[in-house]
C-alpha cells in the first residue's frame, strides 16, 4: 500500500517537474493559429503549385524591401477578369473590390515588433522562400511551418555563416 | 564552566514538554499575530501588484538613482542570513555547548530571511514577468544568461545558499522532529513522520549523524562566506565612486554577521520570552552572545574605519564628492548608523552586567539592525545620487509602494517565522537534552569511556 | 575565444569648439529613435528618455563666466562597464565595437544603468504611450520600448543597418560618410562627426589623431568610442 | 494622385508597440488596394523635398515618408540655406502635422469669447459664412471693415494676400511678427540706402563681433550662420576665429564666445562708436574702404568726439582696457565682421546703434568682401515699419471701424499688451482664426477654418536672409491631409470665388496649386516649347528653385547724405529706483517667439544655458540674488510699469547684476495640451517704449520680489553639478 | 526480525546489553534506540567508520564539473557576439564553479548520510514513543538462524554470529525478550506481533 503511494506520489512529481520544464521551455507561449481559415479560400497549391506561379511574381518588394508584401486588390482583380471569373470565391474578391475594402487576411508569418527582418537580404542571400514558408506550393491553406523563434533564427544563421550580431535582427 | 547551562534535575519529558511548548495549539493571540503580519504582508503584496500593473513610475527610482530600496532590503536580508547558519556552524564545530538553545532559532532565521532576500532582486526587476530570462536552462531562444554578470553569481550563490541552510536546518532539525512525531497524533504525526523520514535515533544513526552534522557546518561557513561576499562584488566590481572598493567583500561579510548575531539574540529575546524558555535562554547565552557581537563590533567598525580613511585620505575627487554629498545630507543617518553599529555595541557590550540584561541586549541588538539597514541605504544611495557626471546628479526618496513592499517583507519573515514556530521545534530538543545524556555516564565493566561532555 | 572580425568599428568625434549647445542633436535624436515625450513630472523625477543630452557647466563668476557645453551620449565603449554587468546579454558587445542593447530582452534590473560612468542609459520608468495621432510619427526602423527596459543611444543602428545591406547588395564596403547618425547628420556647425574609426584615412580617426583630443572620464579605463576635441574657450585655443 | 489615393488606403506594416512575443491572436494583414506608385517600395522609406516654415530663415527639409506617414524631418542638402543641416524647431514641426489636439474641421464659436466653445460646422457653412460678412462689408460700402493680420508672408502668399485685401477694397493689412528685423532694414535704408539686410560671411572671417546678435539661436538665419560658425572655428586648417560677444545677458550665441563683454543695455551704439572712435583715433582703418565710401577719417572722427573711452566706459559700464583691447584686435585682425542684432535693435535707439556696428563694419573695410558683410539675396524687400501699419490697425480697431478682422498666425500671444490690441481686438465683431491649433487667437475668434500642417501643404518658401542668391524653396504635401482641414490660400480662394464679381475675377486660380504653379513658371521664365511639368517635378524634387537670377545689388556702400549714427541715452519704462532692473525678454532657442510651444518634443528640450524644461523662468545674477534672498527655483514676482508676473528664478552667472532676463514662448492660453498653462508670457511685462516705427520691447525697467520657496521649476541639469565641471575634467 | 526493549534508564539498558551478549548476541545484532546522543560505547559500540564523505566528494566534483560546464559550456555552445571580448570569462567561470560545487556537496551530504543510515525505509520497524520522552530502547535483529560460529580470536568481530544464533529465530526472540525482561524492560515488542 505504502510501496503503491509513494510510487504515484513520485510518479505525479516527475509529471509536474516535466510539464514545468516543457512550459518554461516554450515561454513565452505562442498560442497563435498556426493555419488560420482565411476570408477568402485562396490557394496556393492552386497559383504556386498547379500554375507554377514564381513566388515574386506576387510578393514582389521580397526582392528590394524588408516587406515581401502581399498582391493589391488590383493586381488580383486584374488576372480574375479574365480567369475563372465565375468562380465563387473570385466573386467574392470581386464584392470586396466594389466595396473598396481590403480582403482581411489573416497573417500566419508575423514577427514581433523587436524583431527586423529583411526579405531582401534573405533572398540576395539565395535562401529559397520554403526554407521558412514550408512547401507553399502544396498547401491549400497557408500553414505555418517554422516556429519563428529566436532559437529558430540562430540556428540557421549560424548554419550560414550569416551574422549572429543580436543587432542584426533586433531593433 | 561553572554556571549550568541547563536547568537541573528536570526529566526528559518534562524538557520536551517545556521546549516543545510552541507546537502547542494556538491561542488566540497567536492568530491575532499572524492575521496582523498576514495583513501586513497582503499590503505589501499590493504595493508590488501595484508596481507591477502599472510601471516602474511608482517607486522613487530615477536616473541616476537606479536602485534604491529595494536593493538595500536584499543587502540587508541576505545579510541577515549570515549569522544564522554561519554562527550556529562557528559553535557547532567549536563545540560551544551554550550553544544548544540558540540553534534552531538562528538556522531556521537564515532559510527565511534568504527567502525573503532573493525575492527582492525579483520584485526590483523593471520586467518581473520575465524573471525566468535569468534562470539557465535550455530554452527556445537559443540563449543563456550571462554568467559574467555579479547578479547571476549572485542568483548561483543565494540557490546554493538557501538550499544548503535549509538542507542544514533540516539536518538539525531531524531528531527533533521524531521526537515531535512521537508526541503527536492526526496531521501533525503524518508530517512529522514523513519528514523524520523514519529516524529511531539507532546508534548507528546517531554516529553518521553527528559525522554529517559536522561535515555540512564545515561546508556551510565558506558557503557564506562567498554569498555576502558576490552581494558586495555586485558593487565592489562596479566603476561606481563610492562601491568600487576592495574592502567590500570582508566588509559586508563582517557588516552580516554583525547584523545577524544581533537578529539572532533579537529573536531569541522574543522566543525566550513567547515561549516561555527562561530556564533554557539564560543569561549565560546572553552574556557569551553578547561578548560575540562586541568582537564582531569592533571588527565591524575596524572595516568602515578602513573603508572612510582611504577614502578621506587619498580625497580623489570624486571619491571625495560622493562622501561628502553622504555627510552632508545623510549626516543624521551617518552619525545615528556610526553610533548604533559602533559605539553603543562597543561600550555597552564591554560590561558583563549590560551583556546579562535583557532589556539592553534587545535594544542593543535592534539598534544593530536599524543601524545595518540605514548602513546599507548609505552605501547605495548616495554613490548613485552623485555619480561621476555632475550635471545628472540626483536624489532619492522612497515612496509608499517601496515602504510597504518593505514593511511586508518585515511581515513576510515574522509571519513565516511565527508558523515555523507553531509547527516545528523552536528549540534543538534533542541537542539540548544531548548535555544531559552525555553528562551522565554509565560505568559498566564492558565499557571504555570517553567522556565528550566535558569538552566544553 | 572569437576576436573582432568586423572591419569596422564606429566612432565620433564631438569637437567642443564648434559646438554651440543649440540641442538640435537632441531633439534629432528623439524623432529618429522613437524617444519618449516626457512631461514636466517625469523629468523632475530625473526620469529624462533623452538618449543625448547636452551638459552645460558653468566656469566661473560674472563677469568672468564662461559656459560650457558637452553633448553626451553613449560612448560606446570599447571596456564598457554596462555589458558584463547585464545577466541576460541585453546589454553586450557588437562585432562592430557597439554597446548594443536589445530591449526586447532586457528584465529591467537597471545594473547597466547603475554601472555606466556616463549615466547615458535611460530607464523606461514610465509606459509611454503617444496620443493619437501622434502615435503616426513613429519610426516603423525602431521598435517602441516597453515599460521596465532599458535603452540608450545605438549610434543610429538602423541606419548602419541599412547602409550595410547598401554596400552589400553593391558588393562594396561603406564609404566614409555614407552614414550619419540623426545627431551628427542634423548638427548644424558639424560638431558631431561620425565614421570608421577601424579606417585611418577616415574623417573621424583623422580628427581623433587631433591634439585637442580627450575622452570622456578616461581614467576608468572605459575607452569609449567618442573622443571629444577641447574648446570652448581662449584657453582652449 | 495615384499616390495621395494609396497613402490613404493602404499599410502593411504597423508600427505599434507591441507588448511581447506572447499575443494571443493573429494579426490581419491588409492589402492594398492599389499598387503603390513606381519608386515607392513598401517597408522602405521615401524622402521627399519641402520646406520649413517654423521661422523665416525658411530652411530646405527633406521628409522621411514610411507607410503614408511622415517620420522624420532631416535638412536638405541641396538647399543653399542650411545644406542639410537643421535646427530642432525644424526637426518637430512633424509633430505640427500629428499634433493631438488640432482643430480637425472648421469651428464656430457657441460660447463666450475665450471659452474655447466651439461647434462642428462644414466647411461650406464656413466659407459661406465668412463669404455672407464680406458680402455685408460690400453692400455696406464699408470694404475697408476687413482686417487681415498675417506673419511676414513672402512669396504667392503675399501676393495671393494682397490681391485679395487690394481687390477687395481694404488698406487694413498688416503683416506682424514680433521678432521682425524690420528695424535692421531701417537702419540698412539710413545708412546705405536701400533696406536690404545683411548677409554675413561669417565661415570666412577671422574676428567676430556680435553686439547683440543671437545667430545661432535666431538671428536672421540660425542654421546657415550657426553652420558657417563651425566653419569660422575650426573648419579652416590654420585658422581659428575670434569671437566677441557683447551684451548684457550671455546668450546662448554669446556662450560660444571667447570673450564676453556684458554691457549696460542700450549702450551697445555707444560702445561700438567708442570702438570706431578708437580706430580711427589710432589710425587702424582700412583707408581705402573710407575713401571708397566717401568718407573722411578727420571728419568722423570730429563727429565721434563725444565717445572718448572714458565716456564709453562709463555708457558700458565695461572694463576700458578691455574696450580698448577689442577695438584694437578688431581692427588688426582682418577680414573682421560686426554683427548688430535684436537685442541691440530692441531698445529706445536701436535704430542708430545698428547703424554705429554698420561702421565699424565700414572701418575695418568688411563691406562687400569675403569675412565681411553684403546685402542679401534673400527677400530684399522686406516691411521697414510693420510695427507702425499694427498701430494704426490697433487704433482703427478701437475705432470699432473693423467689422471683420481674419488673422492667421496668433497675434494675441505675439502682440505685447501694451500696445492695446488686446482690447482693440475684442471691439471687432467677427474675427476669423486660420489657426490649426486652437491657440489664444483662435480661441477669440468667432470661426475657426484651420490651415493644412506644413507637411500637408503647398507652398514657396522664400528665405529672409541668408543668402547671396536667390532661394525659392518649394513646400509640398509629403501625406495626405489627416484631417478635414483647407490651406490657407485654398480658403482665400475659395472666398473669392463665393464672393463673385471683382474678387472671382482677379483671384481666377481653382487652387493654390495651380496658382502656385503659374507663379514659379514666371519665375522660371521658361522659353515656349518647354515642358513646365518636367522642370516642376525636378524643382519638387529638389526642393526648390536655387539658382535664381542673382540679385541687381552689387553692394553696400555708405550713402552719401547718411549721417553719422549717434545713438541717444537709451529710454527706459519705469523708474530706476522703483523698478531697479533692466528686463530682457529674448526669444528662446526652443520656441522662437511662441510659434515652437505647442510640440513636446520642445518643450523637452532643455533650454541651452539653463536646462530648464517646460516651463518659463526669470534669470537673476547670483550676486542679485543673494541680495534678494533669492534660490535656485524660488518664485518670485517680476513687476513693471505694465504688469506682473510670477516666475521661478534660475540664478544665471552669465547676465549683468542689474538686469533680468525672461524668455519667450510660453505662457499660451491655449495650442493644445503640451504648450497650455505653460510658464507665463513675459510680453504682459514690457511697456511700450520707443517710436511708432521702432518698438523697444527690451526698455522696460522691472523689480522682484520673492513670493516663496519653490517655484515649478524643472531642469534637465542638476544646478549643483553644472558647477562641476572639474570632476569631468573639461 | 527485530526485537525491542524499553528500558526507563540506562543502567537497567546497559545491563540488559550485557547479558545480551553474555547470552551469544554479538554486539552487531544489539543497537541502542535513543532520543539524544549517548557516546558510543555506553549502551551499545557501532562501526563508526562511514563511507558517506566519499560521496560528498564525489558529489562535489561533479558539482565543479557542471558549474563549470554552466558557465562557461553554456557561453561556448550559446556564444553571444561580444565584440574582441572572450566568450569565456575566467573569473565568473571559478565562482559559479565553487558555488556549484559546494552546493552538489551539501546536497550529496544529505542524500550520502541518508543512504547510508538506510532511511527512509519502506518497512515498518519496531519502535515505541516512549523512547522521545527519555526512555531506551535496546533493539536486537534477530539473525535468520541455524549457523552459530565460535567468535575466535582470529575471526574478525563483524563476521562473527555468536551461539545464540544457531537457535531458530523465534527462539532466538523470546530469549532476547527474557533476557530484557529480566535486566529491567518496561516491556519489550518483538517484530512479528506488530
Amino acid at each position: 500500500m505504502n510501496k503503491v503511494r509513494l510510487i504515484i506520489g513520485l510518479a505525479i512529481v516527475t509529471v509536474a517537474i516535466v510539464a514545468a520544464s516543457v512550459l518554461l521551455y516554450i515561454l513565452p507561449l505562442d498560442v497563435r493559429d498556426h493555419s488560420p481559415v482565411q476570408p477568402l479560400r485562396f490557394s496556393h497549391k492552386l497559383h504556386a503549385g498547379d500554375n507554377g506561379i514564381h513566388c515574386l511574381f506576387c510578393h514582389s518588394y521580397a526582392l528590394k524591401s524588408p516587406a515581401a508584401g502581399i498582391p493589391s486588390m488590383e493586381e488580383c482583380r486584374a488576372c480574375h477578369l479574365f480567369i475563372s471569373p465565375n468562380a465563387p470565391e473570385i466573386k467574392k474578391l470581386m464584392k470586396y473590390w466594389e466595396k473598396r475594402e481590403p480582403i482581411p487576411w489573416v497573417r500566419v508569418y508575423s514577427l514581433p515588433d523587436f524583431v527586423y527582418f529583411p526579405h531582401m537580404m534573405h533572398v540576395r542571400a539565395k535562401l529559397p522562400c520554403a526554407a521558412c514558408h514550408g512547401e507553399v506550393a502544396t498547401m491549400e491553406r497557408i500553414t505555418r511551418s517554422a516556429s519563428l523563434k529566436m532559437g529558430w533564427c540562430l540556428n540557421c544563421h549560424q548554419k550560414h555563416k550569416a551574422s549572429i550580431d543580436c543587432w542584426t535582427c533586433h531593433k | 564552566m561553572s554556571e549550568p547551562i541547563l536547568p537541573a534535575a528536570k526529566s526528559s519529558s518534562q524538557l520536551n514538554d517545556e521546549m516543545l511548548s510552541s507546537l502547542r495549539t494556538p491561542t488566540w493571540s497567536w492568530y491575532a499575530l499572524a492575521l496582523f503580519l498576514g495583513a501586513v504582508v497582503a499590503w505589501g503584496l499590493y504595493a508590488f501588484g501595484y508596481m507591477l500593473t502599472t510601471d516602474m513610475s511608482c517607486t522613487g527610482l530615477n536616473r541616476p538613482v537606479m536602485w534604491g530600496v529595494y536593493i538595500v532590503n536584499f543587502v540587508f536580508w541576505i545579510g541577515l542570513s549570515h549569522s544564522g547558519t554561519m554562527v550556529s556552524a562557528i559553535l557547532r564545530l567549536s563545540r560551544a555547548n551554550w550553544r544548544r538553545p540558540i540553534l534552531r532559532a538562528a538556522e531556521a532565521m537564515t532559510v527565511f530571511t534568504v527567502a525573503v532576500g532573493g525575492l527582492f532582486p525579483l520584485i526590483h526587476l523593471g520586467r518581473n514577468w520575465v524573471f525566468f530570462y535569468l534562470i539557465p536552462y535550455p530554452n527556445q531562444r537559443g540563449l543563456w544568461p550571462n554568467f559574467r554578470s555579479a547578479l547571476l553569481w549572485d542568483a548561483t550563490a543565494i540557490f546554493t545558499y538557501i538550499i544548503g541552510s535549509s538542507l542544514f536546518l533540516y539536518l538539525g532539525m531531524l531528531p527533533d522532529l521524531a521526537v515531535a512525531r512521537d508526541r503527536s497524533s492526526g496531521w501533525r504525526f503524518k508530517l512529522y513522520s514523513v519528514l523524520a523520514m523514519g529516524w529511531r535515533g539507532a546508534a548507528r544513526e546517531w554516529a553518521i549523524f553527528h559525522q554529517a552534522s559536522t561535515l555540512m557546518a564545515a561546508l556551510i561557513i565558506p558557503v557564506a562566506v562567498s554569498v555576502h561576499s558576490i552581494v558586495a562584488w555586485d558593487f565592489a566590481v562596479t566603476v561606481i565612486p563610492g562601491w568600487h572598493s576592495t574592502i567590500f567583500p570582508p566588509y559586508f561579510v563582517i557588516g552580516a554577521i554583525h547584523s545577524g548575531v544581533a537578529a539572532v539574540i533579537t529573536l531569541m529575546i522574543i522566543i525566550r520570552r513567547v515561549f516561555h524558555l527562561e530556564d533554557y535562554l539564560t543569561p549565560l547565552h546572553f552574556d557569551n552572545m553578547g561578548k560575540l557581537l562586541l568582537v564582531i563590533a569592533l571588527l565591524w567598525s575596524y572595516a568602515y574605519f578602513v573603508e572612510v580613511q582611504t577614502t578621506w585620505y587619498a580625497h580623489e575627487p570624486i571619491e571625495w564628492e560622493v562622501f561628502s554629498f553622504m555627510a552632508d545630507k545623510y549626516a543624521f543617518l551617518l552619525l545615528f548608523m556610526i553610533f548604533a553599529n559602533s559605539v553603543l555595541p562597543i561600550v555597552a557590550l564591554c560590561f558583563k552586567r549590560l551583556r546579562r540584561s535583557i532589556a539592553v541586549m534587545l535594544v542593543v541588538s535592534v539598534l544593530i539592525n536599524v543601524g545595518m539597514f540605514i548602513e546599507r541605504f548609505l552605501i547605495i544611495v548616495p554613490s548613485l545620487s552623485h555619480k561621476n557626471m555632475p550635471f545628472v546628479w540626483g536624489t532619492y526618496r522612497p515612496t509608499w509602494v517601496e515602504l510597504s513592499v518593505t514593511a511586508g517583507a518585515f511581515a513576510g519573515f515574522a509571519l513565516m517565522y511565527t508558523l515555523f514556530a507553531k509547527c516545528f521545534p523552536m528549540v534543538a530538543v534533542t541537542d539540548v537534552r544531548e548535555l544531559e545524556a552525555q553528562k551522565s555516564v554509565v560505568r559498566l565493566s564492558r565499557t571504555r569511556l570517553q567522556s565528550s561532555a566535558e569538552k566544553e | 575565444m572569437e576576436k573582432m572580425t568586423s572591419q569596422y568599428r564606429w566612432g565620433m568625434v564631438v569637437d567642443l569648439d564648434r559646438c554651440t549647445g543649440c540641442g538640435a542633436c537632441v531633439v534629432a535624436c528623439q524623432a529618429e529613435n522613437n524617444v519618449a515625450i516626457c512631461g514636466k513630472k517625469e523629468i523632475s523625477e530625473g526620469r529624462n528618455m533623452h538618449w543625448l543630452r547636452i551638459e552645460r557647466f558653468w566656469v566661473g563668476k560674472y563677469p568672468d563666466v564662461r559656459a560650457r557645453f558637452l553633448p553626451v551620449l553613449c560612448q560606446h565603449c570599447q571596456d564598457a562597464p554596462c555589458e558584463p554587468v547585464c545577466p541576460v546579454y541585453a546589454s553586450y558587445h557588437n562585432p562592430d565595437g557597439l554597446n548594443g542593447q536589445v530591449y526586447n530582452r532586457c528584465v529591467g534590473t537597471r545594473y547597466c544603468g547603475n554601472n555606466c560612468p556616463y549615466a547615458v542609459r535611460v530607464f523606461n520608468f514610465y509606459n509611454h504611450e503617444w496620443p493619437k495621432p501622434l502615435d503616426n510619427q513613429l519610426s516603423p526602423d525602431m521598435t517602441v520600448r516597453t515599460r521596465g527596459v532599458m535603452e540608450k543611444c545605438t549610434f543610429c543602428v538602423q541606419r548602419i543597418r541599412r547602409a550595410k545591406e547598401d554596400a552589400k547588395s553593391e558588393n562594396r564596403a561603406i564609404r566614409d560618410g555614407e552614414i550619419q547618425p540623426a545627431c551628427a547628420q542634423t548638427c548644424p556647425t558639424d560638431a558631431l562627426v561620425f565614421g570608421n574609426m577601424a579606417d585611418p584615412r577616415s574623417r573621424v580617426a583623422i580628427l581623433s589623431r587631433s591634439p585637442r583630443r580627450f575622452r570622456l572620464l578616461e581614467h576608468l579605463g572605459t575607452h569609449p568610442s567618442i573622443y571629444y576635441l577641447k574648446g570652448g574657450g581662449r584657453e582652449h585655443v | 494622385m495615384k499616390r495621395r489615393t494609396f497613402l490613404q488606403l493602404g499599410t502593411i506594416i504597423a508600427a505599434s508597440a507591441v507588448l511581447d512575443g506572447c499575443r494571443s491572436k493573429n494579426e490581419q494583414l491588409i492589402p492594398y488596394l492599389i499598387p503603390p506608385d513606381e519608386g515607392v517600395t513598401p517597408g522602405k522609406g521615401t524622402y521627399y523635398a519641402s520646406s520649413c516654415n517654423a521661422c523665416p530663415a525658411g530652411c530646405g527639409i527633406l521628409v522621411r515618408v514610411s507607410e503614408g506617414r511622415a517620420k522624420k524631418i532631416e535638412g536638405n542638402p541641396d538647399h543653399p540655406i542650411n545644406r542639410g543641416k537643421l535646427c530642432a524647431r525644424g526637426q518637430a514641426i512633424v509633430q505640427e502635422l500629428y499634433h493631438p489636439d488640432r482643430v480637425p474641421h472648421p469651428l464656430k464659436r457657441n460660447g463666450p469669447r475665450g471659452s474655447g466653445a466651439f461647434t462642428r460646422i462644414s466647411w461650406q457653412e464656413g466659407i459661406g459664412l465668412l463669404a455672407d460678412k464680406l458680402k455685408a462689408l460690400q453692400r455696406e460700402q464699408n470694404t475697408n471693415g476687413l482686417a487681415l493680420l498675417t506673419p511676414h508672408l513672402r512669396g504667392t502668399l503675399a501676393e495671393l494676400t494682397s490681391r485679395f485685401m487690394r481687390t477687395f477694397g481694404s488698406t487694413n493689412h498688416v503683416s506682424y511678427e514680433l521678432l521682425t528685423p524690420d528695424l535692421l532694414r531701417a537702419a540698412a535704408r539710413r545708412s546705405f540706402g536701400h533696406p536690404s539686410l545683411p548677409y554675413y560671411d561669417i565661415a570666412e572671417t577671422r574676428y567676430l563681433l556680435s553686439f547683440g546678435a543671437d545667430f545661432v539661436e535666431n538671428h536672421l538665419s540660425p542654421v546657415k550662420y550657426g553652420s558657417a560658425f563651425g566653419q569660422m572655428r575650426q573648419g579652416r586648417d590654420t585658422v581659428r576665429g575670434h569671437f566677441t560677444y557683447v551684451g548684457g545677458r550671455m546668450s546662448l550665441t554669446a556662450a560660444s564666445a571667447d570673450r564676453w563683454m556684458p554691457a549696460k543695455p542700450g549702450s551697445e551704439g555707444a560702445l561700438a562708436l567708442g570702438m570706431a572712435r578708437l580706430i580711427l583715433a589710432e589710425s587702424l582703418y582700412d583707408s581705402g574702404a573710407l575713401a571708397a565710401n566717401g568718407l573722411e577719417a578727420k571728419k568722423l572722427l570730429a563727429a565721434l568726439d563725444r565717445y572718448d573711452l572714458p565716456r564709453v566706459t562709463q555708457l558700458s559700464g565695461l572694463p576700458q582696457g578691455a574696450i580698448a583691447e577689442v577695438a584694437r584686435e578688431f581692427a588688426s585682425t582682418r577680414p573682421a565682421l560686426a554683427l548688430a542684432g535684436e537685442m541691440v535693435a530692441f531698445q529706445s535707439n536701436g535704430p542708430e546703434s545698428v547703424r554705429a556696428v554698420h561702421l565699424l563694419n565700414l572701418l575695418v573695410g568688411s563691406l562687400n568682401r569675403p569675412g565681411g558683410i553684403y546685402p542679401d539675396a534673400g527677400f530684399p524687400s522686406g516691411p521697414e515699419n510693420s510695427f507702425a501699419e499694427l498701430l494704426a490697425l490697433i487704433e482703427t480697431m478701437h475705432g470699432g471701424n473693423v467689422k471683420v478682422a481674419m488673422i492667421h498666425g496668433d497675434p494675441l500671444y505675439s502682440v505685447p499688451p501694451a500696445t492695446g490690441f488686446h482690447d482693440a481686438l475684442a471691439k471687432v465683431p467677427f474675427i476669423v482664426s486660420f489657426s490649426s491649433l486652437l491657440d489664444d487667437t483662435a480661441l477669440h475668434a468667432d470661426l475657426v477654418l484651420p490651415d493644412h500642417a506644413a507637411l500637408e501643404s503647398w507652398g514657396d518658401v522664400i528665405p529672409v536672409a541668408g543668402t547671396r542668391e536667390p532661394v525659392v524653396g518649394l513646400m509640398q504635401p509629403v501625406v495626405e491631409p489627416l484631417f478635414d482641414t483647407r490651406q490657407f490660400p485654398e480658403v482665400l480662394l475659395a472666398t473669392a470665388h463665393e464672393l463673385g464679381g471683382r474678387m472671382a475675377a482677379a483671384l481666377p486660380d481653382e487652387s493654390y496649386l495651380e496658382l502656385l504653379k503659374g507663379a514659379i513658371r514666371k519665375q522660371a521664365g521658361l522659353e515656349a516649347g518647354v515642358d513646365f511639368e518636367a522642370t516642376w517635378v525636378d524643382l519638387l524634387q529638389h526642393g526648390g528653385s536655387f539658382k535664381g537670377k542673382s540679385s541687381k545689388l552689387t553692394g553696400y556702400r555708405w550713402g552719401s547724405d547718411a549721417p553719422p549714427p549717434l545713438p541717444e541715452d537709451p529710454d527706459f519704462a519705469g523708474d530706476p529706483k522703483t523698478y531697479p532692473f533692466h528686463l530682457i525678454v529674448y526669444p528662446s532657442t526652443a520656441f522662437y517667439d511662441g510659434r515652437g510651444a505647442p510640440y513636446p518634443w520642445l518643450q523637452q528640450l532643455p533650454d541651452p544655458m539653463t536646462t530648464v524644461v517646460w516651463g518659463s523662468w526669470v534669470e537673476i545674477n547670483p550676486e542679485t540674488a543673494a541680495e534678494l534672498g533669492i534660490g535656485f527655483g524660488d518664485l518670485v514676482e517680476v513687476t513693471s510699469p505694465q504688469g506682473t508676473l510670477r516666475l521661478p528664478a534660475v540664478v544665471y552667472p552669465g547676465i549683468r547684476p542689474d538686469m533680468v532676463a525672461v524668455p519667450l514662448g510660453q505662457g499660451h492660453g491655449g495650442m493644445g495640451r503640451y504648450a497650455q498653462g505653460q510658464g507665463v508670457n513675459p510680453l504682459a511685462l514690457v511697456a511700450r517704449q520707443g517710436t511708432k516705427q521702432q518698438p523697444a520691447w527690451n526698455a522696460t525697467r522691472v523689480r522682484i520680489t520673492r513670493i516663496s520657496g519653490k517655484g515649478e521649476l524643472v531642469t534637465a541639469g542638476h544646478p549643483q553639478g553644472s558647477l562641476r565641471s572639474e570632476l569631468v575634467e573639461i | 526480525m527485530e526485537v525491542l526493549g524499553i528500558f526507563s534508564d540506562k543502567e537497567s539498558a546497559g545491563i540488559a546489553v550485557e547479558h545480551l551478549i553474555k547470552e551469544g548476541f554479538v554486539e552487531r545484532q544489539i543497537t541502542s534506540l535513543t532520543s539524544v546522543a549517548y557516546p558510543d560505547g555506553v549502551l551499545v559500540r557501532t562501526e563508526q567508520r562511514t563511507w558517506f564523505r566519499w560521496f560528498t566528494l564525489a558529489c562535489g566534483i561533479a558539482g565543479a564539473g557542471a558549474g563549470f560546464l554552466l558557465a562557461a559550456g553554456t557561453a561556448w555552445l550559446y556564444p553571444v557576439k561580444t565584440g574582441d571580448k572572450p566568450i569565456i570569462a575566467f573569473y565568473p567561470t571559478g565562482i559559479v564553479t565553487y558555488e556549484l560545487t559546494m552546493l552538489f556537496a551539501l546536497v550529496g551530504t544529505i542524500i550520502g548520510m541518508f543512504l547510508e543510515m538506510g532511511l527512509p525505509t519502506l518497512r515498518k520497524r519496531v519502535y515505541d514513543p516512549l523512547i522521545a520522552e527519555g526512555y531506551i530502547g535496546i533493539s536486537v535483529s534477530i539473525h535468520s538462524g541455524g549457523e552459530a560460529v565460535a567468535c575466535g580470536a582470529d575471526v574478525l568481530p563483524r563476521e562473527c554470529i555468536g551461539a545464540v544464533a544457531a537457535l531458530p529465530p523465534d527462539e532466538q526472540a523470546s530469549r532476547a525478550e527474557e533476557i530484557m525482561k529480566a535486566a529491567g524492560a518496561v516491556r519489550t515488542i518483538a517484530e512479528d506481533r506488530i
